[in-house]
């Protein structure tokens, strides 16, 4: 299993014009990197990052099985 | 008990359920406090007429659950109840049930209110309104 | 609304009542906050076997309606709904009911605190309670 | 109507054995004078007082055809 399933919600889906993506991990080192492999841009303030369904920063390190999701500031409740 | 489901909410019919579910409480607690959050048909200046409610399956239910056990291991209380919807909603469905049953008073409302709040601020759903003008993501307050 | 009643409560069929006879609400308020005090098979170090709740009929009322006018003055509420008990009470019965409806979150959960406070502190009703040991009044907290 | 109402509640209706009393309004200045008529005592800080449905003092003038309540601390709720 040497890729990371990449996710997007909302906004973010809408975007990119994707719910879901599998990715190569390799050259992949963090969540910064996945994004700017699945959205061909620098990471932006109003993404919102969650490694294995957690909230992480943009730093966090990224390994082959992970889930990686993107997505904006949340509006439940 | 966390459940995120797409069905229409009865809040009082599951608060009712939830009690029944728990015979061994009778007696036990001296207070209930319950917050329900609903659609309102009018919202950051437009009037609403449908809305879509997107989660992220998985880390929502994971989510609420830490929310509880941090609420849980902050203040006595018994096990809460936390139902929030998904899918289309119209106004005044009952979007997100939370209830708290402890001894106290005080301790009711402070948990309730840590609950919910961060739900709010934190569980991976995202609003998305039907207006007259359109449809559109919503904005946190 | 305001009652003082000796039948027993039902807390959740009397919310949704409250919610069917005010139909003109729909899709106004978003958040609704509930308190509930029940009766506690312990309390102050001994076991409750039965209360028996006595109150200043008249009084009573009038002040309940004070205090809820009180907290609509303050927030921005649909009208309460305030239910107490008096009379005869056994473990697991619910007391009294404070329900508030409003736009907003904060709104809701401060005048649902707000009610229960002061009634609690001001309301002419007091407890008796059967114990193993006999009968007593019980001691304001 | 030249009497006061006086009623009796929780344990103060229990200590005196009455729920209620008509007295004579005369010699009746305020709740303290009520009071002492009806219990031979002197006001003591852990009974309450309500003149006509309302909280008052132990000073609160009382005139004819009032109702007068004394009772404990409250413990609704």
């Amino acid at each position: 299993m040497n890729t990371i399933s990449v996710r997007f919600f909302a906004g973010v889906r809408e975007r990119l014009g994707k719910e879901q993506e599998l990715i190569d991990a390799r050259g992949i080192a963090c969540a910064a990197d996945v994004w700017r492999r699945v959205s061909g841009d620098a990471p932006a303030a109003q993404v919102l990052v969650a490694v294995n369904q957690e909230y992480a920063l943009m730093d966090h390190p990224v390994h082959p099985g992970d889930e990686v999701a993107f997505f904006p500031p949340v509006t439940g409740g | 008990m966390v459940r995120v489901q797409s069905q229409p909410l009865d809040p009082w019919a599951e608060i009712a359920a939830h009690e029944r579910r728990h015979q061994q409480w009778v007696g036990t607690f001296g207070a209930t406090a319950v917050f329900i959050g609903s659609l309102r048909d009018f919202n950051q200046g437009q009037v609403v007429a449908e809305m879509s409610l997107e989660h992220y399956p998985g880390m929502t239910e994971k989510h609420l659950e830490k929310v509880i056990r941090e609420a849980s291991d902050r203040w006595e209380i018994l096990e809460p109840l936390v139902i929030h919807r998904y899918g289309r909603l119209v106004p005044a469905d009952p979007i997100v049930l939370v209830a708290v049953w402890s001894a106290h008073r005080d301790v009711a409302f402070r948990a309730c209110r840590y609950i919910i709040d961060e739900l709010k601020t934190r569980a991976p759903f995202w609003k998305h309104e039907q207006t007259a003008t359109g449809r559109r993501w919503v904005i946190p307050e």
